[in-house]
């Protein structure tokens, strides 16, 4: 490849020609300057094929050079679809092409493209099933063929994190609409972020020409760029894109690795327009692109966008593509202007003085390939008859380059989002948009101003609207601006359909006008259904380039106007993003107990409770069922130590506090004794278990209340928001995190704990069961509560959070000559499931009423009310279900259910298991189980589903397993 | 200046001083209290620029209750006349007023807090109850001049001291946990305390210190807050 | 993201508050019928329009309600629950219908 | 080249078939009005008019055929459910689901790709082995697996014991499915419409007319319709539509939301589901990934996108896929979603005696699709409630009964 299609300076705005920068493009090296993109370096040295399409691996390559397209999608090592024209070069960048099979040049799937005839829109849904099971066969085919690039599964993300920011106005875009509106945003006191997804700021004032001479862009440019510099007010983020407008203009922008959440007060969108391709046979070939993207290569990159070229335009812009054209050193052969009676400006004027030939009232009505098959070798051109048709006679021009300039959509996706109107104007051929939420304001050439100085006064005109709204500006709001072009840029039919078809509308999908037609021939009339049917608009660009085009093609076909067709609907993102962007760093909070240090230096493995990290056991894993035994031995015969601190813990005080929670629970409270403890179960107002605990009397007007490690937080907010009906005289408070927490229990429970509590009568006389006390354990103020969960002498210990590693210490040292050893939840689990206690979540389900967990010895049938009660009455009416049992396996030879098997009658499936494990002291399995009523006699037998279908007969026994008459834990 | 000792010398212990021995702190009593002094020699000008401090062991208490705002003035608080500001008392001590009968009152830098002391001792009438906020929150510091930005990575509500006062409060979302931020400046030195579920310290901790590295910030002793004073 | 304004702390994100429900006065448990409580306790309104539902400000754990169009997502005004509930609640001391009859 | 396609590619005139019937006006009366052109209302108006022969049906639908759920659901057809009614019901639909295509003759793409639902904590783990006991019991394919099997069946998910939520498990449903969802209503749609049936896109139900406990018309925005039996199939729109009708539902209706990447060569084959980081995510046959997760967390009429959504659904996915990192998102959009307290629908029979309810359909109506049509349409046609669909009454909730689902359908789909 010998051709360089580099220009001297001062084209070139963008690199630097003193950085030279080699990468690779399918593994050949390339030489391109800093700054340029990997487009820009690759077509310099004339390399245009860029990518496969995706359905008949057509040749692609340059569009727009503005990263709107699908055609300029290539492979990066770990990036597969970047686009060529938006990613800078690097030294030793790998890039190739992609979604081809053999290589870039020779892909032997373009034969796809042969076979299109068989493949009408949609031509999966009429094939390939029958007969029945047929697809499965043809799926692996498709799904093989399916996808573009390719993504590196050894890939980790690098550091991409979020920030915050706010500001009075946001203006996104940063051509003149946007420079404009952030000066006169900021001129009013406001503070301005200017967002701008360029590394440029001046948008279109960097290619696009203004005038004949050609230095006007570059002077108000400059100018414009200079005061926004100067001003402190505004902040201007290049290389930045607004990706979306979400309520209350709340906007992601995405910077290198960084997602800001800007909160605007006010937002203006200056967003411009995208320049639309024309529609006809082969438009699609590598050389045809639009005219700003002829213009972006020669202004930006110093880049020839070819030796010869013909303009194909439908307003005046296109003349001043040809003029850069000129000046870029390209032959431009001629400029074919769809218009018949054309309306010139200056630069047209100048344009056709300069002897160039001028086809007015013609059309390109088909590109041809060079030698290569893979570029444009020449076009062509004839007369315009009709709309959308040509004459027979044609006429070929030999070009390398086609040039289009036919027209523009406003950049709708973000106002769309926003919940603006798009709807179409039949004289300007344009689509065009209305009202803009609240606080979010449009200007520019979205708002089809075109002629720089009518964009720049919108501009300004709508900044000051905005900040009039922030209070901050006293400006007259100036009347709308007026129009200066006389013909709208737009030209309505760029749309030529070729007996070969190959007039391709979407790009990205391969979809030639008749498969649009056809979709609404097939009767999916409606635009949704015509993407949806055709998938046009689906593919990376979403519609950029081919929304417009199928609005009029579907409008002429079903005889509705365009604005009764529309579009479909415009989503967030507005440009692709990497997950990585939205992910940013993950925050999943995480709690652990004051002890949380000592269980790991004691070996423990831990397990997560919602948030919570709780001690499983202590030892290695492989020996899990020895540690879980020993533990549970040493509690039954000596005495163990395990952190409640997990457990949740909520005051609640005033003279209403009884009364409270005789509401909110099932038990009754009013009666309980200062200095006694309770069983707490609470219901839904649907009758459902959904926690339980303890409810501590300490005073006349002071419960202490425990809820479970996961229903704390639920729990609490939940009594909060039935007092804000009840309005009880009573304060509620979660201290679950203010305690640490303990159980000491086993036969030596007392005697260790009286070595450290010396204010408190330890004796059962004294401190019976179920009592809870206040006094001091290692000299740290405490709460004692002789609960016993595990069913040995037992005393939770809750003491303040930061002294729970102190208390541990204390304990595990006063324990040591009686060999105290620390258990975890598994031997916990175990324990009290020999005692015949629920877990709530694990016994109960989103069903489980008390009744049914024989738990009605819980409910107070005396009260006036409670919540949930009234459906505990009517459920009463009804029937009982199920009722949970507990069980044992006498066969010493069956093995041991596990938990959620079933229970079976015959094939009816009539219970499950819900807790089960060997019991050591039983020396049998042991579990609870839901099964019918009939068959809850004590003495019953039941059968269980075990592993593998083997039958298990299971007796139901009463509760507890284990000391029956309670005269361990209230020893 | 109290002998260097350790952080376990007191049966009340941050659950952070593990990683404050790891990071080689040297640790001091403030009255009842002991906390990091110092990591590295001189942390004043760390503290100047991006700071983070662990004062959980510091005192603390709240009181709740229709009664609480009554008693406290007769205790001789001042009170600040609106929810979600904080007023700083005689002694040093900051009084925080989280809604119309809830506050919560921050000792000083020296541990000490006389009017902490004086209200903790103080007979209670009906509808005053005292919270355990000195266990049920951790009380981190973060400080300097980019301790705004810092906090803007982690939470949603505009801190930036020009927008958010001295004294001003949010109760809010901080890395996805509940989190009381207070302004707090000390001198001329902006700070901000934060107080959040004593039980996720160690997550919030790590989750402060991850997005103060982009600006070179790194946790501090009291040493280096007391000399802002 | 949607700004909700609580009463206590002010403007904040949608993400700081839990969603409660519908606002909808009980039914006298004692007094409804089997229907209307069911009713009461299974079935919403679920209006597309102006509803007022509760929220509750996590962080300072704080109860309101808020009117809210649920066809725009438009929150029209946050109020304190004191403006509804503004007198303790009691219930009297009969429990089931059967007792009564 | 399939036999189907010769004639596309043979003929010089595209040989256009017209699959519905085109735009015309209303008639005075209908013998069955079905509100809603969905995957259900269309698969009804299918059933009665080819199995039932009532063909005097009108099809009303206030927007555009199927682009309701219908046309946002993320497709996952599955049928690993836990209470035996749903296991029972979402059994049969995966059977009709395998010979959907031949059944209306159009291709719906169905995949048997398998799903496979991540368990982080033990509680997960008794969950997941008590759908797959209930599921084995009843023919469904279900196993519990362990880390090894799991690894073997995603190679490429994140296994790390040392993730913040490390995987203990997995519920894999081999039976689990994908098709093309908008295939479905259209099949089902042109079936109707061969059949005679009357499908009225931008035809907008605004009143009910009831008289002696009667369904007699609807008043839509083209003039009033009169009707011998209504069948309301609305999804999210159900409380609005029921309550014309002056029936009251305990449905609640959340916007649901997913988001897709831009295609990339296969790499994941089956549906992967985590209930507890709130994420699915599977690769359509076109490459993209679909990725979703639990509901919005307030009820809204509304399908906008959130932003919060996409961040939450992102870091979860990469949880269990970092290469996801470098995917790209394409779009995200969301479905409004009739949520039941029970999350079992709502079916059969209603307060008003010719007036027929399918509802609740929150976020499993999509897989539930072809035997709605099944058994609705039998419904109507009979006036008998078919057994499968019995339990699902409305009635239910007045009994204080529930066909609870939760553990079955929280973020799995």
């Amino acid at each position: 490849m010998t051709v360089d299609n580099r220009l001297p300076s001062p084209f070139g705005t963008l690199i630097d020609r003193n950085q030279t920068v080699e990468f690779s493009f399918e593994k050949k090296t390339i030489s391109g300057y800093a700054g340029d993109t990997v487009a820009s370096a690759l077509a310099a040295n004339n390399q245009w094929l860029l990518s496969r399409s995706f359905k008949y691996h057509r040749p692609r390559g340059v569009l727009t050079m503005a990263g709107q397209d699908a055609n300029s999608m290539v492979q990066l090592p770990s990036d597969p679809n970047a686009l060529a024209d938006r990613i800078d070069i690097s030294p030793g960048l790998k890039v190739m092409g992609q979604n081809y099979s053999g290589s870039l040049t020779r892909d032997r799937n373009a034969v796809l493209g042969l076979v299109s005839r068989f493949l009408p829109v949609a031509f999966y849904y009429k094939a390939f099933f029958k007969p029945r099971g047929m697809w499965q066969k043809w799926a692996p085919f498709f799904r093989h063929r399916a996808g573009l690039g390719r993504i590196d599964q050894n890939y980790q993300a690098d550091y991409h994190d979020k920030q915050y920011q706010f500001y009075d106005v946001a203006v996104v875009g940063g051509g003149p609409a946007g420079l404009a509106a952030a000066l006169a945003a900021a001129d009013s006191g406001a503070s301005v972020l200017l967002v701008d997804e360029n590394v440029r700021l001046g948008g279109s004032l960097n290619y696009a020409r203004n005038d004949a001479e050609g230095t006007q862009s570059g002077r108000v440019r400059d100018a414009l760029v200079a005061r926004v510099k100067a001003n402190a007010k505004i902040v201007a983020m290049s290389e930045a894109t607004c990706n979306g407008w979400f309520s209350d203009n709340w906007l992601p922008i995405i910077c290198r690795k960084r997602l800001y959440k800007v909160r605007a007060k006010q937002t203006i969108l200056c967003v411009g327009a995208i320049e639309q391709p024309a529609i006809f046979h082969n438009n699609d070939l590598p050389g045809v692109m639009l005219g700003s993207a002829a213009q972006r290569l020669i202004k930006l990159y110093a880049v020839r966008p070819g030796q010869s070229a013909v303009v194909l335009t439908g307003n005046n812009d296109g003349y001043a593509v040809a003029l850069d054209l000129i000046d870029a050193g390209v032959e431009v052969k001629a400029i074919v202007d769809l218009r018949d009676a054309p309306v010139y400006d200056a630069i047209a004027e100048h344009v056709s003085s300069l002897g160039i030939s001028v086809k007015v009232g013609h059309a390109v009505y088909a590109a041809k390939r060079n030698a290569s098959r893979l570029h444009l070798g020449s076009v062509d051109v004839r007369k315009i008859v009709d709309r959308g048709h040509c004459a027979t006679e044609s006429e070929t021009i030999n070009c390398d380059t086609l040039c289009m300039s036919v027209g523009y959509t406003p950049t709708y996706q973000l106002i769309c989002q926003a919940g603006g109107r798009l709807s179409y104007d039949d004289d300007s051929a344009m689509f065009t948009l209305s009202d803009c939420p609240e606080n979010c304001y449009t200007a520019g050439s979205v708002n089809g101003y075109w002629h720089l100085e009518d964009v720049i006064s919108d501009a300004e005109r709508a900044a000051i609207i905005a900040t009039q709204a922030l209070d901050v500006d006293r400006r007259e709001v100036p009347s709308a601006v007026v129009h200066q072009q006389t013909q709208s840029p737009n030209h309505p039919w760029p749309i030529f359909a070729h007996p070969k078809g190959c007039e391709f509308v979407d790009f990205d999908e391969d979809l030639q006008i008749a498969d649009i037609v056809n979709a609404t021939r097939d009767g999916y009339q409606h635009i949704q259904l015509v993407k949806r049917y055709s998938t046009c608009g689906m593919g990376p660009s979403q519609g950029r380039h081919s929304a417009l085009a199928t609005a009029r093609l579907v409008a002429d076909a079903t005889e509705r106007t365009v604005a009764q067709t529309g579009v479909t609907t415009a989503r967030p993102p507005f440009s692709a993003e990497h997950l990585a962007h939205s992910a940013g760093r993950s925050f999943y909070p995480a709690r652990r107990s004051n002890m949380h240090y000592r269980h790991l230096e004691s070996g423990a493995q831990m397990l997560q409770a919602g948030a919570w990290y709780r001690p499983a056991y202590y030892g290695q894993a492989p020996a899990r069922e020895d540690c879980i035994q020993r533990e549970v031995d040493n509690v039954r015969n000596n005495v163990g130590l395990i952190d409640v601190s997990t457990l949740g813990g909520i005051e609640v005080r005033g003279v209403d506090a009884g009364e409270f929670l005789n509401r909110f629970y099932t038990f009754g409270f009013l009666k309980q004794p200062v200095g006694r403890a309770r069983y707490a179960l609470l219901t839904n107002e649907a009758g459902v278990v959904i926690d339980d605990g303890v409810a501590c009397r300490f005073g006349e007007q002071h419960y202490y209340v425990t809820a479970t490690t996961g229903g704390a937080d639920r729990v609490y907010q939940s009594m909060l928001k039935w007092n804000a009906q009840w309005r009880l005289d009573v304060d509620i408070a979660n201290v679950t995190s203010a305690y640490a927490g303990v159980n000491i229990a086993g036969p030596n429970a007392r005697k260790v704990l009286a070595k450290l509590c010396t204010d408190i009568d330890l004796s059962a006389a004294a401190f019976p069961y179920m009592g809870v006390r206040e006094g001091t354990v290692a000299g740290i103020a405490a709460r004692v509560i002789r609960v016993g969960f595990v069913g040995e002498l037992g005393y939770e210990v809750h003491v303040p959070q930061h002294a729970g590693e102190a208390l541990w210490d204390a304990l595990i040292n006063a324990g040591e000559d009686c060999a105290i050893a620390p258990f975890g939840v598994e031997a916990q689990r175990l324990l009290r499931l020999e005692k015949g206690h629920i877990i709530i979540g694990q016994d109960t389900d989103a069903m489980s009423n008390p009744t049914e967990v024989q738990m009605g010895w819980a409910v107070s049938k005396l009260k006036p009310f409670f919540v949930g009660g009234r459906t505990l009455q009517e459920l009463g009416r009804l029937p009982l279900k199920r009722c949970l049992v507990g069980f044992v396996i006498d066969d010493p030879t069956a093995p041991i259910p596990l938990e959620s098997h079933l229970v079976v009658d015959g094939d009816k499936m009539t219970g499950r298991v819900t807790s089960v494990n060997y019991s050591p002291t039983l020396g049998k399995p042991i579990g609870l189980a839901y099964v019918p009523p009939n068959c809850a006699e004590t003495g019953g037998n039941f059968t269980i589903k075990s592993s593998g279908g083997v039958l298990v007969v299971a007796t139901v026994v009463d509760l507890p397993f284990y000391d029956a008459d309670n005269r361990r834990q209230e020893l | 200046m109290d002998p260097s000792i350790s952080p376990t010398q007191t049966s009340r212990r941050s659950s952070l001083y593990r990683r404050h021995s790891q990071l080689g702190a040297e640790f001091h009593r403030f009255g009842e209290a002991i906390a990091v002094h110092h990591y590295a020699s001189d942390e004043a000008t760390q503290a100047q620029s991006l700071g983070l401090a662990d004062l959980s062991t510091l005192p603390r208490v709240g009181f709740k209750g229709a009664g609480t705002p009554a008693w406290a003035e007769q205790c001789g608080v001042h009170l600040p006349h609106q929810p979600n500001w904080a007023s700083e008392q005689p002694d040093g001590t900051l009084v925080a007023r989280l809604s119309s009968s809830e506050l919560l009152m921050i000792g000083d830098y020296s541990g000490h807090s006389p009017l902490i002391d004086r209200l903790a001792a103080a007979d209670r009438p009906e509808r005053v109850y005292p919270l355990p906020r000195a266990d049920s929150h951790s009380w981190l510091a973060l400080c300097g001049s980019h301790a705004a930005d810092t906090l803007a990575k982690v939470c949603a509500v505009d801190l930036r001291p020009q927008h958010f006062e001295n004294g001003q409060i949010a109760q809010t979302s901080l890395a996805k946990i509940n989190a009381i931020i207070l302004r707090s400046d000390i001198g001329n030195l902006t700070n901000y305390a934060i107080f959040s579920d004593s039980s996720s310290v160690e997550y919030l901790w790590d989750s402060l210190l991850d997005a103060m590295a982009e600006h070179r910030g790194s946790p501090v002793g009291l040493e280096a807050l007391a000399n802002n004073r | 993201m949607k700004i909700l304004t609580c009463p206590l702390n002010g403007p904040r994100n949608m993400s700081e508050f839990t969603y409660g429900g519908e606002y909808h006065p009980t039914p006298d448990h004692a007094d409804a019928s089997a229907r209307e409580w069911a009713e009461h306790v299974f079935f919403h309104h679920n209006t597309a329009g102006v509803v007022t539902e509760w929220w509750c400000h996590n962080a300072s754990s704080y109860w309101f309600l808020a009117e809210r169009n649920t066809l725009t997502d438009e929150v029209l005004r946050t109020f304190d629950c004191d403006q509804v509930y503004n007198q303790r609640i009691d219930f009297p001391a009969v429990t089931t219908p059967e007792a009564r009859k | 080249m399939p036999f189907g396609l010769l004639k596309y590619g043979l003929s010089s005139e595209y040989p256009a078939q017209q699959h519905f019937s085109p735009p015309g006006d209303l008639k005075k009366h209908y013998d069955v009005v079905i509100i809603g052109a969905g995957g259900h209302g269309t698969g009804i108006a299918y059933h009665l008019a080819k199995y039932h022969g009532i063909t005097n049906v009108a099809i009303l639908e206030k927007s555009y055929l199927g682009g309701g759920n219908t046309a946002r659901n993320t497709a996952v057809i599955r049928s690993n459910y836990l209470t035996e009614e749903g296991v029972r019901f979402y059994r049969e639909s995966v059977k009709l689901w395998q010979n959907l295509s031949n059944e209306f003759d159009y291709n719906v793409m169905l995949e048997n790709r398998g799903q496979l639902t991540l368990a982080h904590s033990d509680a997960a783990v008794r969950s997941f082995r008590w759908r797959a006991e209930v599921n084995k019991h009843m023919g469904v394919r279900s196993e519990l697996v362990d880390r090894q099997q799991i690894a073997e069946l995603v190679p490429n998910l994140r296994m790390a014991e040392d993730a913040r939520f490390p995987i203990m498990a997995g519920l894999w449903h081999a039976d689990g499915a994908t098709a093309r969802h908008d295939a479905v209503v259209w099949g089902y749609a042109r079936g109707a419409c061969q059949r005679g049936v009357e499908l009225h896109q931008l035809t907008e139900v605004q009143d009910v007319e009831i008289t002696a406990g009667r369904v007699s018309a609807v008043r839509t925005n083209r003039g009033r319709v009169g009707c011998g039996a209504v069948v309301q199939a609305v999804a999210g729109a159900s409380s609005v539509v029921a309550n014309m009708a002056g029936i009251k539902l305990p449905i609640h209706s959340y916007p649901l939301q997913a988001m897709v990447t831009q295609p990339y060569k296969p790499l994941l084959t089956p549906h992967v589901s985590s209930p507890h980081v709130h994420v699915y995510v599977h690769q359509t046959s076109r490459g993209e990934f679909v990725i979703g997760g639990g509901s919005d967390p307030s009820p809204l009429y509304n399908t906008r996108a959130t932003l919060e959504q996409r961040e939450s659904l992102s870091a979860a996915a990469l949880e269990l896929f970092p290469f996801l990192a470098q995917a790209r998102l394409l779009r995200q959009w969301a479905g409004t979603t009739d949520m039941t307290p029970d999350y079992s629908p709502i079916m059969g029979l209603s307060p008003v005696e010719n007036y027929y309810l399918d509802a609740g359909w929150g976020t499993w109506g999509f897989k539930a699709t072809p035997i709605c049509g099944v058994s609705m349409a039998e419904l109507v046609a009979t006036q008998k409630v078919p057994d499968i669909i019995a339990p699902f009454a409305l009635e239910r909730f007045y009994r204080f009964e529930q066909i609870n689902e939760a553990g079955a359908t929280a973020a799995s789909h």
